[in-house]
């Protein structure tokens, strides 16, 4: 069931809606739930893998059961079409998740993130634990393309799309962050680190803004479209920053996730941050951080424990279901797209 | 059954022929189980057979049908060699307990023979060629040295009781001499079948005759060096085994599957068929002749017949069933 | 003591005990076109071997120990660990008078063996007691010695360190070691340079094949062991190389007078449907089978040899060497190479040597042998033969007197030796030449022999035998035609059968036997599967069309195209010459064919099958398993 | 982060024969001929199948293993499949654990099952998505598993997979694996190599492809690894007793050395030591194909022959490193010296496995091994995230709580003696083993912990500063370098939550306690001198022995030991440097995969040759070939 549909810049279709309308995007949710001591080879006794966001705002499970999906990408022609990134590999789906295929081989194992180019939807790019992997069929296959990124040192944890020109990625890694403008053919490094560099978004509202997150270098920015990076003052840098949201109603307006720090927002592009723990679980470990690109609605993915939602980017929480989970990552769909 | 050692030339003590208690000790080699075939159940004792006094035989050493030949040592009745299809057997204690002389690389053994003159030098003739031990068969080496490398089958082996390591071997080819133990060996009779038997005539060791497959009977009067065949005898058919009389120099017998017994009592120059008296299509397997003068006969799938009239009448004797391979006479053992 | 024999009648003991499970060589006969997955493979060679086991072990009568339990069936409820109490008893009653020969020695050693932790220190003392008191006749064939010296081996292996008063031999344990040894060595070196003596026997392959399983599973010396263990492999590739649909045919070595007309029936098709499942078993498989039964589970056939058997890509011809017995008297040769042509199809398989007399007892030169479904009392077979009896020959091989022996074999499982209507046995003016599937003998009987006439077996199961103008005679045996050419005037004589060598009365069963009374005479036999022409008559007329020109004097000679386009000259006492090229037989190879190949002299076979190799190489003593990826 | 244990399935159920488990010690069979060897190992093969079938209750389903062991039997095929039916008629779950046996389910019952019941199984395989997991073992259950079923079922389209792949790829995708998989147990050593537990994730699939597998390629490598993994299981065991050191143990099994599913397999090939409980639990998936393959008796010798002393030394590798690290898998030299009495296993130090990794140990003979801890050594007690990170792609800081309801309670206590440590660095001659530890600051945990096991006898401390024991037979001298105390060892009981997590609590067991000996200094250093008592007079002889022998030792700046062995040899060791022995510093460059009197091969060769005596094996992974031969 394929539909063409002209890639549009999604800033575009955001900020006709505000929150409380029939929402633009569909919200799908990557993770598992009862996954205390889940090991391979236990009994599953839950649904784990893709959540949907229900009409009623719940969320009910989809597809298979898989409990280790990290994070999905969606084709921009189809949101049935997407690929995920999960232990066993790139699953890629056509049908919404029921049935599956697994592109890459042996060869290739635990990918960290996947990521569609938008400006060339027929190529993924995954972040794998020893290197990179591309696929140019949407999936169907894939090989490594990894010159310029260094032997030993080259574990990566995210991989984004500069969604203004196709080829152009970012990819987050245990040595630094890399750049590549030629669709991953030659990749050079734009920030050397000493830990993994565990996120990479582009700013909704000036594609030359970037931020990062990282394990031991804190949070970075670029103003000019990731060629150079500078630390963000005002937020720790001895813990592990786990992802970083840009709200994509509001300008300005960014929220960290953090295990051990719990969730830190900023209202001033990131010039002051704020702890946002309170209203949230006793032990906060946060794993994941989003905004809803529909009505600025915060989220925080509490480990071990449930999806929570915050009207009023974090000063007041309450939980949004998913009790005793891990959600991975959580990802906005424009619904034109179904 | 421990034999007392006596130590005595063999043939000088042919002291007049005693009638009451015969002076010698009579053996025969014989398989008693009919139609044995390897693999078969042995149902009946076969082997080596003494005489008794009594005119009956006992027998003694192991259950073996396919024992061949016998011999002494002289100098001690419990030294005794078989030859048999596993090749040489030896025992040293009167047939209680044996030892197999040979390895794997000679088989068959179709007679043994002990220098009198060198009483530890033994003699094999093997169905390959000829070994010869020094030391009592305790081992055992090929002497082949002037055999042919084919031909050199030998059925029969004799040593000249007058000197040692003069010894005549008779061969698929011919008839082979040696007078060095056996270290070279000359041919001094050529034939084109094997040499069945030879025999050292008791009364004048210059006198040898042979019995051949296809030349007839032959006779040598100086030693074995030169043969002729003797006129009255068939050469068409295989003639199986040649005997002296020791009682008469003149008298002879051979034996022959096709022809029955044939015998001789003046020399050797007229020779007649002895068959009346056993059964018709004779198949003699082996004569003999002990120490009294009288005469044997074995015939093949019948049993032992005997003749105190050098073959004109025969009687079965009670060795039923008998195949006779080898006769042998020894001076009595002094016990 | 004369000439060995060995497939006796079945060990007398069967009673008639009901049997639950239906005994294989009483079922359907298997069709089988291909190896089954490996653990089907291996499973299903245990559950025969277990049906072997049981079938013995039913027929075991407590109450009558002595008339139903020989050593076979004590071994076999030894293994099964069963009524160890009967078998204490009956090991001693028959130890109390011990018989002798290489037959009673293996079955005392798988006794021993399959007892040394079971039976009671009695039986165990009475069994090595018989080893002291009872002289052991080596005999005098190659068949006799393995048996022999295997027993002895391991008696000796055993019972180490035992003074030489203990043994019947009058040697130490240590003695009997290096002797066994040094021969079974010798004799393995031999056969992996010049091939086997007793190649191809029909009913001998137990007596090699059972002291080798024997020797692989309880030597201890490694090396011994791993010998065992090659040799087994050695004969069970050629076993699988040379079967047709699991049935043993020509030339052999040795066969006897049932099995070279009644192909199936032979304790080969035992080990075929044993190790390979593609035959029915022999009735009691074969008696002597019993005794490979019981560590057979030890022994694992590789797979490329199963698939040998049963998985043939297409035709091939199979060319190896092998020699005669030994010769005593009458050749210049000790023992003269055998040069072995096979030619197998789906649907019959053609087999002969040069026309030497390997064995002057029980030999079978050459024959085509068609493929039944069920091969059970078929006769599938056909050639042609000198029947030659004669004291000379028998003293060329045995150390025997010319007269008793011709006569003598016919007591001893030979029963047809001296018979002028045999159809067992090779002759020394018979000369053959194969090509593919055409076989020319060719014989010039010397004058003043036993007998002055050759004979020609024709199957009762040919159809359509019709004696054409052409002078051919045609017939169709199972999914092949054949036409045999005699060359000399001949008349017909009913085939008298013989169950087996040891049967005492020849049965009428039907068949017939061309006898042809000249001198100087010849076959042609030219065979063709049914598939390749449009009907029989179109068979006949080519055949017919076939150049064909003979003559017998002075000496036999045939100009002859074959069917396969072959332009053959061949005259008797000459070498045969195809497409103007003489034969050199002086390049031929210990084996050479799609499947067995090994080099004179080399000591070493390569086994192959698809991807599947396996290499024995007795220099290093090496079984080397590979598969090309 | 998905690490794994395997969930032992004790199963209480009640026996009738009874069982090897509980039944008197066992000693090796006198006559080793292939026909007793091999019926013995068949009896074993058919206890472990007969204890499953003797369970079976009427009144009760039958399990999965049950329901295999019939199939194994031929028995009532059609309640068998009216059971699979069942069974898969509900949501699957149990990853690779599912795959292998429900393979073994899928060719044990080709012939048996309905049609429905096969087309059950099938249909469980495109909707069940099992995972592929993390690790070495889980992979090669993995790929063995889709290679066979792809054999089965060789022309299915990708919609009638799991994981969207044709018959075609999963086979190629599966034979990838497994083929570059033996290319590195080949060439630079098995990585989970001794795994006390995970020998029956290696084992079982070999076995399966061994006697499954159509392609005869495979099938002769399946046959080929499992050949390998049983000489060295009988190589490295002592009387049947696996010891160290181990890529992969656990809290159990590294004290109590005996109580290890690799035990089973001593059992099962060379019936020398009693089976664990439940043979192993996994030891059924082994025993259902165990007719298939046959242990050359040459293995059985290398196992029970324990005549003379002998020294293996072998290349390993570690598990894969994503991060911090220059290698992608540590090379591993490892150190065995088998004694009849003991022997003393290790590698050089260093992290091999962040998990359940086992270094060093001296392990006395117990003529029944079973409940006795009869081992001693020294760990650095280490827990560290970024440690896990090199080897998990997983983030820092929630990985140590994680691993405790993993089933690994001790990763994150200081008094663990289970583990590796980047801080260790160990050197053996023969039976002399010297652990030196550099302890950065800011590690967890500062101090080093010495096992000392309740089934030691005379433990005394001496006035020279050595420990000196009696385990079993022999002789233990034991020096710690640096001041210590005593703790009692507690244990961990494991408390009933949830269905797949696991809690645990700490216990301390009655009667008489395992000791550790508390070192809490980061510069830090263990001696361990063994010897057999037959060698001494007496036991104070052997401590005066150990007295006399020339000791120097500083721990600063960095802890170094110069000693002279029991053995004679002068040993200098400094933490960082290359240890030197009778003055030459040992060369691990020229360490080969194999190098000892019964395991040999080349670094790099795909080829082992597998000897005792005059009697060999080789394995050629080149040709895909096993020779055997005997030596003149």
């Amino acid at each position: 069931m394929k539909k063409k549909y002209p890639a549009i810049p999604l800033l575009l279709i955001l900020t006709g809606l505000l929150a409380g309308a029939t929402p633009v995007h569909d919200l799908y949710l990557f993770g598992a739930v009862n996954i205390a001591g889940r090991v391979a080879g236990s009994r599953d006794v839950a649904k784990n893998g893709v959540y949907g966001r229900q009409a009623d705002g719940s969320f009910a499970h989809r597809g298979i059961n898989y409990p280790a999906m990290l994070t999905g990408s969606f084709d921009p022609r189809d949101s049935q079409v997407f690929h995920v990134a999960a232990l066993c590999g790139v699953m890629t789906t056509t049908d919404g998740g029921h049935t599956w295929r697994i592109g890459t081989r042996w060869d290739m194992t635990e990918p960290k993130s996947v990521m569609v180019d938008p400006n060339a939807p027929d190529t993924v790019y995954a972040a794998l634990p020893d290197g990179l992997g591309v696929s140019t069929d949407r999936g169907h296959s894939w090989s490594r393309h990894e010159n310029g990124l260094p032997e030993r040192g080259k574990y990566t944890q995210v991989v984004t799309v500069d969604r203004t020109q196709a080829g152009r990625v970012f990819a987050g890694s245990e040595t630094g962050i890399y750049l590549t403008e030629d669709a991953a053919h030659n990749w050079r490094r734009v920030f050397p680190a000493v830990d993994t560099v565990t996120d990479i978004r582009q700013s909704p509202h000036d594609p030359k803004h970037w931020l990062a997150v990282s394990q031991s270098a804190g949070a970075l920015v670029s103003r000019d479209g990731g060629l150079t990076w500078t630390p963000l003052t005002g937020i720790p840098d001895q813990q592990a920053l786990y992802n970083v949201a840009f709200d994509p109603t509001r300008a300005g307006r960014i929220a960290i996730a953090s295990w051990s720090l719990g969730l830190l927002t900023s209202e001033d592009d990131g010039a002051t941050w704020v702890f946002r723990n309170d209203g949230l679980p006793e032990k906060h470990h946060v794993w994941r951080a989003a905004v809803d690109p529909d009505n600025g609605r915060l989220y925080a993915a509490i480990d071990g424990g449930a999806l929570y939602g915050s009207d009023d980017f974090g000063r007041t929480w309450r939980s949004l279901g998913m009790e005793d989970s891990r959600i991975q990552s959580l990802v906005f769909v424009p619904c034109a797209q179904r | 059954m421990k034999l007392p050692r006596l130590l005595l030339p063999l043939f000088g003590l042919l002291a007049a022929v005693a009638t009451a208690t015969p002076a010698y000790d009579f053996y025969i080699c014989a398989n008693i189980n009919r139609n044995y075939v390897i693999g078969s159940k042995i149902v009946t004792t076969n082997g080596i057979f003494q005489r008794t006094d009594e005119g009956g035989w006992r027998h003694f050493g192991y259950n073996d049908t396919s024992i061949t030949a016998v011999a002494f040592d002289p100098r001690d009745r419990n030294v005794i060699y078989t030859t048999a299809l596993n090749g040489l057997w030896r025992s040293l204690d009167g047939g209680a307990t044996w030892r197999i002389c040979n390895g794997w690389d000679m088989t068959e053994g179709r007679e043994v023979a002990v220098d009198p003159n060198a009483p530890d030098h033994v003699y094999v003739a093997f169905t390959d060629g000829i070994a010869v031990s020094t030391d009592r068969a305790q081992t055992l080496v090929r002497r082949e040295h002037g055999l042919p490398e084919r031909g050199k089958f030998t059925q029969t082996i004799k040593v000249d009781h007058t000197r040692a390591g003069r010894v005549l071997a008779g061969c698929e080819v011919g008839i082979f001499l040696t007078e060095d133990g056996a270290q070279n060996w000359r041919r001094v009779h050529a034939t084109t079948d094997t040499v069945n038997d030879l025999q050292q005539s008791p009364h004048d060791p210059k006198v040898w005759v042979a019995a051949t497959q296809s030349a007839g009977a032959l006779i040598s009067r100086d030693g074995g060096l030169t043969w002729t065949p003797f006129s009255g005898v068939p050469t068409e058919r295989a003639l199986y085994n040649v005997t002296f009389d020791v009682t008469n120099p003149d008298r002879l017998a051979i034996g022959s599957w096709a022809h029955g017994v044939l015998t001789t009592e003046d020399g050797g120059k007229t020779w007649t068929s002895r068959n009346a008296g056993l059964p018709e299509n004779p198949r003699v397997w082996r004569v003999g002749v002990d120490p009294a003068g009288r005469l044997y006969a074995s015939v093949f799938q019948e049993t032992l017949f005997h003749s105190d009239d050098f073959g004109r009448t025969w009687h079965p004797n009670d060795l039923a069933g008998s195949l006779v391979n080898y006769f042998f006479t020894l001076p009595k053992a002094a016990n | 003591m004369k000439a060995s024999h060995f497939f006796r009648s079945a060990p007398a003991l069967l009673l008639a005990v009901t049997l639950s499970a239906q005994p294989s060589f009483e079922g359907p006969a298997p069709v089988v076109t291909s190896v089954p997955a490996e653990d089907q493979r291996l499973a299903a060679y245990h559950a025969r071997v277990d049906e072997v086991l049981q079938w013995r072990a039913g027929r075991v009568d407590l109450n009558n120990i002595p008339g139903t339990m020989d050593m076979a069936s004590i071994s076999i409820l030894l293994t099964l660990g069963r009524d160890i109490e009967a078998c204490n008893e009956r090991v001693l009653q028959m130890m109390a008078e011990p018989g002798t020969g290489p037959f009673w020695m293996f079955p005392a050693v798988c006794v021993a063996f399959t007892g040394r932790e079971l039976l009671s220190p009695e039986a165990r003392a009475s069994i090595r007691e018989a080893w002291r008191t009872t002289r052991q006749l080596r005999g005098d064939t190659e068949n006799h010695w393995v048996m022999y010296y295997a027993s002895l081996y391991l008696m000796s292996e055993l019972y180490p360190n035992e003074p030489a008063e203990t043994w019947y031999t009058g040697r130490s344990s240590e003695e009997n070691l290096a002797e066994a040894r040094e021969w079974l060595i010798h004799w393995m070196d031999t056969t992996t340079t010049v091939g086997q003596g007793e190649f191809n026997t029909t009913h001998y392959i137990g007596e090699y094949a059972i002291p080798m399983l024997f020797m692989a599973t309880w030597a201890k010396d490694p090396a011994m062991k791993q010998r065992g263990r090659m040799m087994l492999d050695w004969m069970f590739a050629e076993l699988a190389a040379v079967s047709l649909n699991g049935v043993l045919r020509g030339p052999n070595a040795r066969s006897d007078e049932g099995s070279v007309i009644e192909r199936w029936n032979a304790l080969a098709s035992y080990f075929s449907w044993l190790l390979f499942g593609n035959t029915p078993a022999p009735q009691h498989y074969g008696g002597w089978g019993l005794y490979f039964a019981p560590m057979a589970k030890n022994y694992v056939l590789p797979e490329v040899i199963h698939r040998i058997a049963v998985e043939r890509d297409g035709d091939y011809v199979q060319r190896d060497r092998a020699r005669t017995r030994r010769f005593w008297r009458y050749s210049d040769v000790l023992s003269p190479p055998v040069y072995k042509t096979n030619y197998l199809r789906h649907d019959y398989a053609v087999g002969s040597t040069q026309g030497i007399v390997n064995d002057v007892i029980q030999a079978h030169v050459w024959d085509v042998t068609w493929r039944e479904e069920d091969p059970r009392g078929k006769h599938p077979t056909m050639f042609s033969l000198h029947p030659h009896s004669s004291g000379r020959m028998m003293q060329a091989q045995f150390a025997t007197h010319p007269e008793p022996m011709p006569v003598g074999v016919t007591f001893e499982g030979k029963p047809s030796y001296d018979s002028p209507d045999k159809v067992l046995g090779g002759s020394p003016y018979e000369k053959v030449f194969q090509d593919l599937d055409t076989v020319i003998a060719l014989y010039d009987i010397a004058p003043g022999e036993r007998f002055e006439h050759i004979n020609g077996f024709f199957s009762k199961d040919l159809c359509d035998l019709t004696e054409d103008a052409s002078g051919w005679i045609f017939a169709r045996g199972g999914n092949a035609y054949l036409a045999y050419r005699p060359l000399a005037p001949y008349h017909w004589i009913p085939y008298l059968h013989y169950k087996g060598g040891w049967a005492k009365v020849r049965d009428d069963l039907g068949g017939q036997v061309l006898t042809s009374p000249h001198l100087k005479n010849g076959t042609i036999v030219q065979a063709a599967g049914a598939d390749e022409f449009e009907s029989f008559e179109a068979f006949k007329a080519a055949m017919r069309a076939l150049p064909l020109e003979f003559k017998l004097e002075p000496v036999p000679s045939v100009r002859f195209t074959t069917l396969r386009g072959k332009n053959v000259a061949f005259t008797y006492g000459e070498t045969p010459v195809v497409d103007g090229v003489p034969l050199d037989y002086a390049k031929w190879k210990l084996f050479e064919g799609p499947y067995l190949n090994a080099e004179v002299g080399g000591r070493k076979l390569t086994v192959t099958h698809g991807r599947l190799q396996r290499v024995l190489d007795f220099n290093t003593l090496t079984i080397k398993d590979s598969v090309r990826e | 982060m998905k690490k794994l244990i395997i969930p032992f399935l004790l199963l209480a159920v009640l026996v009738s024969a009874q069982p090897s488990f509980t039944g008197p010690m066992l000693a090796p069979p006198a006559d080793t001929r292939p026909d007793t060897l091999r019926r013995a190992y068949h009896t074993r093969v058919d206890e472990t199948l007969d204890w499953y079938l003797n369970a079976v209750d009427a009144a009760k389903p039958l399990t999965r293993e049950q329901a295999l062991v019939k199939l194994v039997r031929g028995q009532d095929a059609t309640a068998v499949s009216q059971r699979i039916i069942e069974l898969l008629s509900v949501p699957q779950s149990g990853d690779m654990f599912w795959m292998f046996p429900w393979t073994a389910m899928a060719f044990t019952g080709r012939d048996q099952l309905s049609p429905e019941a096969r087309a059950a199984i099938r249909e469980a395989w495109r909707t069940y998505f099992p995972m592929r997991g993390d690790t070495e073992n889980h992979w090669v259950m993995y790929y063995a598993s889709l290679f066979l079923m792809t054999e089965l079922y060789p022309d299915d389209p990708g919609e009638t997979w799991f994981n969207g792949k044709s018959s075609a790829e999963n086979h190629a995708e599966a034979k990838g694996f497994l083929l570059h998989w033996m290319d590195l147990a080949t060439t630079i050593g098995q990585g989970e190599f001794n795994a006390t537990h995970y020998i029956g994730e290696y084992a079982i699939p070999m076995l399966y492809l061994a006697a499954w597998a159509e392609d005869p390629a495979m099938r002769q490598r399946g046959r080929m690894m499992l050949d390998l993994l049983m000489a060295e299981l009988a190589d490295n065991s002592l009387h049947g007793v696996l010891r160290g050191p181990n890529a992969r143990t656990d809290d159990t099994s590294v004290l109590e050395r005996w109580n290890a599913l690799a035990t089973y397999f001593s059992w099962a090939m060379y019936g020398h030591t009693p089976p664990p409980s439940g043979y192993g639990g996994w030891g059924i998936y082994f025993a259902v194909a165990a007719h298939h393959y046959q242990p050359p008796p040459l293995f059985h010798l290398i196992a029970t022959d324990r005549e003379f002393d002998r020294e293996q030394h072998d290349h390993k590798r570690s598990r894969r490193r994503w991060r911090y690290s220059d290698v992608e898998m540590m090379p591993v030299y490892k150190t065995g010296y088998i004694r009849r009495d003991y022997a003393v296993g290790s590698y050089q130090g260093g992290v091999t496995d962040p998990i359940q990794a086992h270094v060093w140990d001296v392990t006395w003979r117990e003529d029944d091994p079973r409940g006795v801890h009869n081992t001693m050594f020294s760990v650095h007690p280490h827990a560290s995230a970024r440690v896990l990170q090199m080897y998990f792609t997983e983030y820092p800081d929630w990985m140590i709580d994680l691993l405790a309801s993993q089933g690994k309670p001790s990763y994150g206590v200081a008094d663990k003696i289970l583990g590796c440590s980047p801080y260790e660095q160990v050197f053996q001659d023969l039976d002399t083993v010297i652990a030196l530890y550099a302890i950065a600051p800011g590690e967890n945990f500062q101090r080093v912990n010495g096992f000392f096991s309740r089934n030691l006898r005379d433990v005394t401390e001496d006035a020279s500063g050595w420990i000196f024991a009696r385990g079993g037979n022999a002789y233990l001298a034991y020096r710690p370098l640096a001041p210590y105390t005593w703790d009692d060892l507690l244990g961990y009981r494991q408390l009933p939550r949830g269905d797949s997590g696991y809690v645990w609590e700490r216990f301390r067991p009655e009667g008489p306690v395992d000791r550790i000996l508390v070192s809490p200094h980061a510069n830090n250093g263990t001696i361990v001198q063994a010897a057999s008592a037959d060698e001494f007079e007496s036991f104070e002889a052997f401590q005066a022995a150990i007295r006399a022998l020339p000791l120097e030792f500083t721990l600063e700046p960095r802890p170094t030991v110069k000693f002279t062995t029991l053995r004679g040899k002068k040993v200098a060791f400094t933490y960082g440097e290359t240890p030197v022995v009778n003055g030459r510093p040992v060369d691990y460059a020229r360490w080969k995969l194999f190098e000892g009197p019964h395991l040999n091969a080349e670094l790099g060769s795909r080829k082992i040759t597998i000897s005792h005596g005059r009697q060999h094996r080789v394995l050629d992974f080149n040709t895909v070939t096993t020779s055997d031969y005997v030596t003149p």
